[in-house]
């Protein structure tokens, strides 16, 4: 290249170039759709969330108590034995404030996603969900939170049973 | 040895749905520009050559599969062709069962190498033969938006 | 040139129409389990690196290859993912160990295809935007087309397709992996409802789901491990073309370019005599003739009399697809391939059971990766002496 | 080992949204590299491809719809993907091909165009996200990278000015490549008063959505040295994945390029990094991202990169350049294709062929380096001269 040639190939449009149909195109979708088989260790940490409790799973090679829970431990590579009831509480590990949605449209509330680790399953073992029922600047790293969680009524079995993490202290 | 525990009963089954949540709207690029607009504006295809390995592509391709060169020689394919293989279809993209089969033919056109797959059509009880000549419907000219289905089907010459 | 790579252990989890009761991470999780308990290896400790044969829209998920260490064993260690068929990450790991990078590999294909809603519209997904995917058709056309185009050329009738789906169901039934066993007759095939004529319903394989790991190692490492090696004689992939207007319909000429590139690597000069056993792509019952055809393992236009003459019968002179093949084990996705593979490797082993074809030392296995595709990978296995 | 090099290399703009669809782009730029060292289609043996998610083009099985845009008629092909890392990672699997002395000549292509999904390619990154425990919460891409930022930040106090610096340093340098797509004059003010998207993370910390792609020529020292008097080597690959419990890590630090670097220095002899490379592209999707994986690297010690780029050293003119080519900030992220550039950037720069990105001082050593996954790939190629 580089320095011989001048002119590269691409043909750049504009977004209206496209809406406008000023060049052509055709449309298409997968309508991919999936049902996921659960599987041993996901069906249990459901239906416990549907219970309002967090469950782990114990390594009895590494000791390690592992969250989310899995059929088998990624470090000693063998199966899991023995399910761990944990706490509904833990430390913000990081957060973020976030103003736009998963499609990239903006939001006007922020929604704040966190890394909570767990308390009772191993260093820094945690989970992905949202901060809640506080001021995103009363947010810091190393904050203590606690799930608020559905009505039991409403719970599903589902990550979203839990609705968001609230800091234990004001 | 394996997973040391399993769901042992089945209403404790249970999966969970998802899907991706995408459409897509493909530029047709640009040989296919030129290809599908002569389409939609005179009712025939253009094709490109390669002089090299001599083969007409049609639709048009901007560069040669087989020696990666661009292509600029743009030739005029008419929609005219020779039924090289046939079958009759009978469920839908869902896997649904379709009240009436589709019919659908491999083309050999005239003036391009390879085949072209589009639907067949106005065949009334005639059953296709590999080797009839078959020709192109086009959809009027008003109702043409510059794409593979401007062409409605190819039917049987004569 | 001596084979540098040899397969020394294998597993899988059983194929089956559904499995409801794991996750996919569960599934190779087992299949794993068992391949290096078969091998006598720790992944944790001895594994060097890792490669997984899948699509993402098989999976439903974007990045598959995300979530894959975990369950092999392969936390912190070289991973990589082929979205393509088993046989093509198998030779991946192979260049690997060749290259003199590793020396113990782990390859790993899965099916889940009973948790996608409508695999039809995964393989239409995979036509040409814009010339093929308008005509809003049930993708199977392409292979209604190409079986029309492929009888009429060969010679080949539709009986004989109806005898292959027979054949292999038939030698599912002594097969305790399979998913379709089945007893059928010729008439039953050519009387089931119609699918993309001249394909009927009963010519094509029916979606399974399960999985598959192999361990490979080089020949130094292989010498210290428990099994005997199988040695890989030869292996090549190819693709002929990626669009519907410029591929062959009639003689799988992918699968010609792969013979002539796996039969060069491997040294065959004559495959039908060479060959002692083969796996090879069954997804639609005219693919079966169609491929022996261009794999030279018959002459042209004679794949289909040989057939009924019983040569690839489990008792036959070329057995092909003991196993029962896709028809008869269920089609596995991008683990097809990985799973004719392990039956050949059992077969070299003399641990294929009910299904063993005596005294097999050489052995086939090739894979085609569907519609749309013109793609083949395929390899030679050998048993140690 | 046999020794492999880099002969060739070709690419298109980087563009938002490109009329060329996905296989007339990686026409244009395997045309491209094949022109640069003067050969034909016929010497090429094998075609590797490299290519992210479907959901960005809409295609099933993308691989097989690029191929014959790839120089992939009657050819081998295969595609090899480790999410973000992929680009870096065809350049691996074209080196392991021809190591392997299955290949003499590879063709390797990495092509994205992720303008083809609706309503906003940012949709398919829903789906890289854990089908059970994430997606439910409808996170977006840019969580993630949030989610890292602060916690690289928090551990090292590292303030958002000192990262703004590498965004302005990129963008500056993209100035100078003819295929940028947002190559601008900014200042550390502009990027801290531009948008928040997801605090820490604002747009200009952030790399585009990019159409495009980029081809390289590899080949055996036999060829190489026929082919060319000025092949770049490739002296060291690697490449490493960790878990994918993302939520288990510190995401302080990128264990997984460490891994992946040691694996290519050990095969390079490289023991100093920050003194025996002459420069550098390390993967910058965002701008924090490039400081991260100097770390991870080993370039300096956790925590220091922003002092290193404070200090002028990543500078094109310092003394250890970093993504003189502008780096996905500055030229445009079509994910894969986008990490092959950062491989073809050390290729034109070792043979003094950048152009005004050229860096002073005649560099003989490089690297390029890509990340991928839920924070979890590295990716990394060792080159000289």
């Amino acid at each position: 290249m580089s320095v011989r040639i001048q002119d590269f190939p691409g043909t750049p449009l504009r977004e209206d170039d496209v809406r406008s149909g000023r060049v052509l195109t055709v449309s298409g979708a997968a309508r991919a759709e999936y049902a996921w088989d659960l599987g041993v260790a996901m069906t249990r940490y459901l239906e416990e969330l549907r219970n309002g409790r967090l469950v782990g799973q114990r390594c009895r090679h590494c000791g390690r108590v592992l969250f989310p829970p899995r059929a088998f431990c990624e470090q000693c590579f063998c199966p899991t034995t023995e399910w761990v009831a944990l706490p509904d509480t833990g430390v913000i590990q990081t957060f973020a404030i976030c103003h736009i949605a998963w499609d990239a449209q903006r939001i006007d509330e922020p929604k704040l996603p966190a890394v909570i680790a767990v308390d009772g399953a191993s260093r820094n073992m945690g989970l992905l969900h949202l901060i809640g029922g506080v001021e995103p600047e009363r947010v810091a790293v190393g904050q203590r939170v606690r799930a608020v969680w559905r009505p039991p009524d409403e719970r599903q079995g589902a990550i979203t049973d839990i609705l968001y993490f609230t800091p234990t202290e004001a | 040895m394996g997973l040391s525990e399993r769901i042992a009963s089945g209403d404790r089954l249970r999966t969970w749905e998802g899907n991706f949540p995408l459409e897509h709207l493909y530029t047709v690029g640009v040989a296919g520009e030129r290809a599908l607009r002569e389409l939609k504006d005179h009712g025939r295809l253009l094709g490109t050559r390669c002089a090299r390995c001599e083969v007409t592509y049609a639709p048009a391709r901007l560069y040669c599969e087989r020696c990666l060169t661009r292509l600029d020689e743009w030739v005029p394919i008419a929609l005219v062709g020779t039924l090289a293989s046939y079958t009759m279809v009978h469920q839908d993209v869902d896997g649904q069962l379709l009240e009436t089969p589709a019919l659908v033919g491999l083309i050999g056109l005239d003036d391009a190498s390879g085949h072209l797959v589009h639907r067949l059509g106005e065949f009334d009880g005639q059953q296709p033969r590999l080797g009839m000549k078959v020709e192109a419907v086009l959809r009027p000219a008003t109702e043409r938006v510059g794409s593979i289905v401007d062409i409605r089907y190819f039917r049987p010459v004569g | 040139m001596p084979a540098r790579v040899a397969i020394v252990g294998a597993g899988y989890s059983d194929f089956r129409s559904t499995t409801p009761g794991l996750s996919y991470k569960e599934m190779m999780f087992e299949a794993a389990t068992r391949a290096y308990a078969d091998a006598g290896i720790s992944p944790r400790r001895d594994a060097q690196t890792f490669v997984t044969a899948t699509e993402d829209y098989w999976e439903g998920t974007s990045i598959f290859d995300e979530y894959v260490p975990d369950q092999l064993g392969a936390v912190l260690k070289p991973t990589q993912t082929i979205p393509g068929d088993g046989i093509q990450a198998l030779l991946a790991a192979a260049m690997q160990i060749e290259a003199g990078l590793f020396d113990l590999a782990v390859v790993e294909a899965h099916s889940k295809a009973s948790n996608v809603r409508h695999p039809e519209r995964i393989v239409a997904f995979g036509l040409d935007p814009i010339w093929n995917r308008p005509l809003d058709l049930h993708p199977d056309f392409v292979a209604g087309l190409e079986m029309r185009r492929f009888l009429a050329e060969s010679g080949n009738t539709p009986e004989q397709c109806a005898r292959v789906v027979v054949k292999n169901r038939r030698n599912a039934l002594r097969n305790p992996l399979a998913a379709y066993p089945a007893a059928l007759s010729a008439e039953d095939v050519l009387g089931a409802p119609r699918h993309a004529d001249p394909l009927g319903q009963l010519d094509c394989a029916q979606y399974a789901d399960g999985g598959v790991v192999l361990v490979l190692a080089s020949a130094a490492r292989a010498a210290g491990l428990r099994q005997p090696p199988v040695w890989l004689r030869g292996g090549a992939w190819m693709t002929e073309t990626s669009a519907l207007e410029t591929r062959d319909w009639a003689r799988a000429a992918y699968a010609s370019l792969c013979a002539d590139r796996l039969y060069a690597d491997a040294g065959v000069t004559q495959p039908e005599r060479q060959i002692d056993v083969a796996e090879i792509d069954d997804t639609f019952s005219y693919k079966e003739l169609q491929h022996l055809e261009a794999l030279r393992l018959c002459r042209p236009g004679e794949a289909g009399n040989a057939l009924t003459a019983g040569v690839f019968d489990l008792g036959g002179d070329l057995p092909v697809n003991p196993s029962g093949g896709s028809l008869g084990q269920g089609n596995l996705l991008e683990a097809t391939g990985l799973r004719r593979v392990l039956e050949i490797v059992l077969q070299l082993r003399g641990e294929a059971g009910a299904h063993q074809v005596p005294g097999a030392r050489r052995g086939l296995a090739m894979s085609w990766r569907g519609i749309p595709t013109t793609t083949a990978a395929a390899v030679v296995l050998e048993r140690g002496e | 080992m046999r020794r492999v090099a880099v002969v060739g290399a070709g690419m298109t703009r980087f563009m938002r949204r490109a009329l060329e669809t996905p296989q007339e782009l990686s026409f244009e730029a395997s045309r491209m590299a094949l022109d640069s060292c003067e050969l034909r289609l016929a010497d090429v043996d094998v075609v590797c491809i490299g290519t992210a998610p479907d959901a960005f083009d809409g295609v099933h099985m993308k691989g097989e719809h690029l191929a014959h845009g790839a120089g992939g008629w009657h050819r081998p092909v295969m595609r090899s993907y480790v999410g973000g890392g992929t680009g870096v990672f065809a350049a691996i699997q074209g080196w392991y091909q021809v190591a392997s002395g299955r290949a003499d000549v590879a063709l390797v292509l990495c092509e994205e165009k992720m303008s083809s999904a609706r309503p906003h390619p940012q949709g398919a990154f829903l789906t890289i996200f854990d089908n059970i425990t994430e997606r439910p919460l409808l996170p977006n891409l840019i969580w993630i990278f949030a989610l890292e930022m602060r916690r690289y930040m928090e551990t090292y106090h590292i303030p958002k000015e000192l990262i703004a610096q590498v965004a302005v340093k990129n963008k500056r340098n993209a100035l100078d490549h003819p295929c940028a797509q947002l190559a601008a004059e900014i200042t550390v003010e502009d990027v801290l008063k531009s948008e928040v998207l997801a605090w820490p993370v604002q747009r200009l910390d952030v790399s585009p959505t990019s159409d495009g792609a980029v081809a390289l020529i590899l080949a055996s020292e036999d060829q190489a040295t026929r082919i060319t008097d000025r092949p770049v080597w490739i002296d060291g690959v690697g490449w490493n994945v960790d878990t994918a419990y993302w939520t288990d890590r510190d995401l302080a630090y990128p264990m997984y390029v460490e891994r992946a670097a040691r694996m290519a220095y050990d095969m390079a002899g490289i023991r100093d990094p920050r003194h025996e490379l002459d420069v550098v592209e390390a993967y910058d999707p965002f701008d924090y991202k490039e400081l991260h994986h100097l770390e991870g690297l080993m370039i300096c010690g956790r925590g220091e990169a922003p002092r290193l780029t404070a200090d002028g050293v990543t500078r094109r003119d310092g003394d250890l350049p970093v993504c003189p080519s502008g780096g996905l900030l500055g030229v445009g992220n079509p994910i894969a294709a986008a990490g092959l550039m950062k491989v073809a950037e050390i290729f034109w720069q070792l043979r003094g062929e950048a152009g005004k990105r050229q860096v002073p001082g005649k560099p003989r050593r490089g690297l390029a380096q890509a990340w991928g996954d839920l924070m979890q790939v590295g990716t990394v190629v060792v080159m000289s001269v």
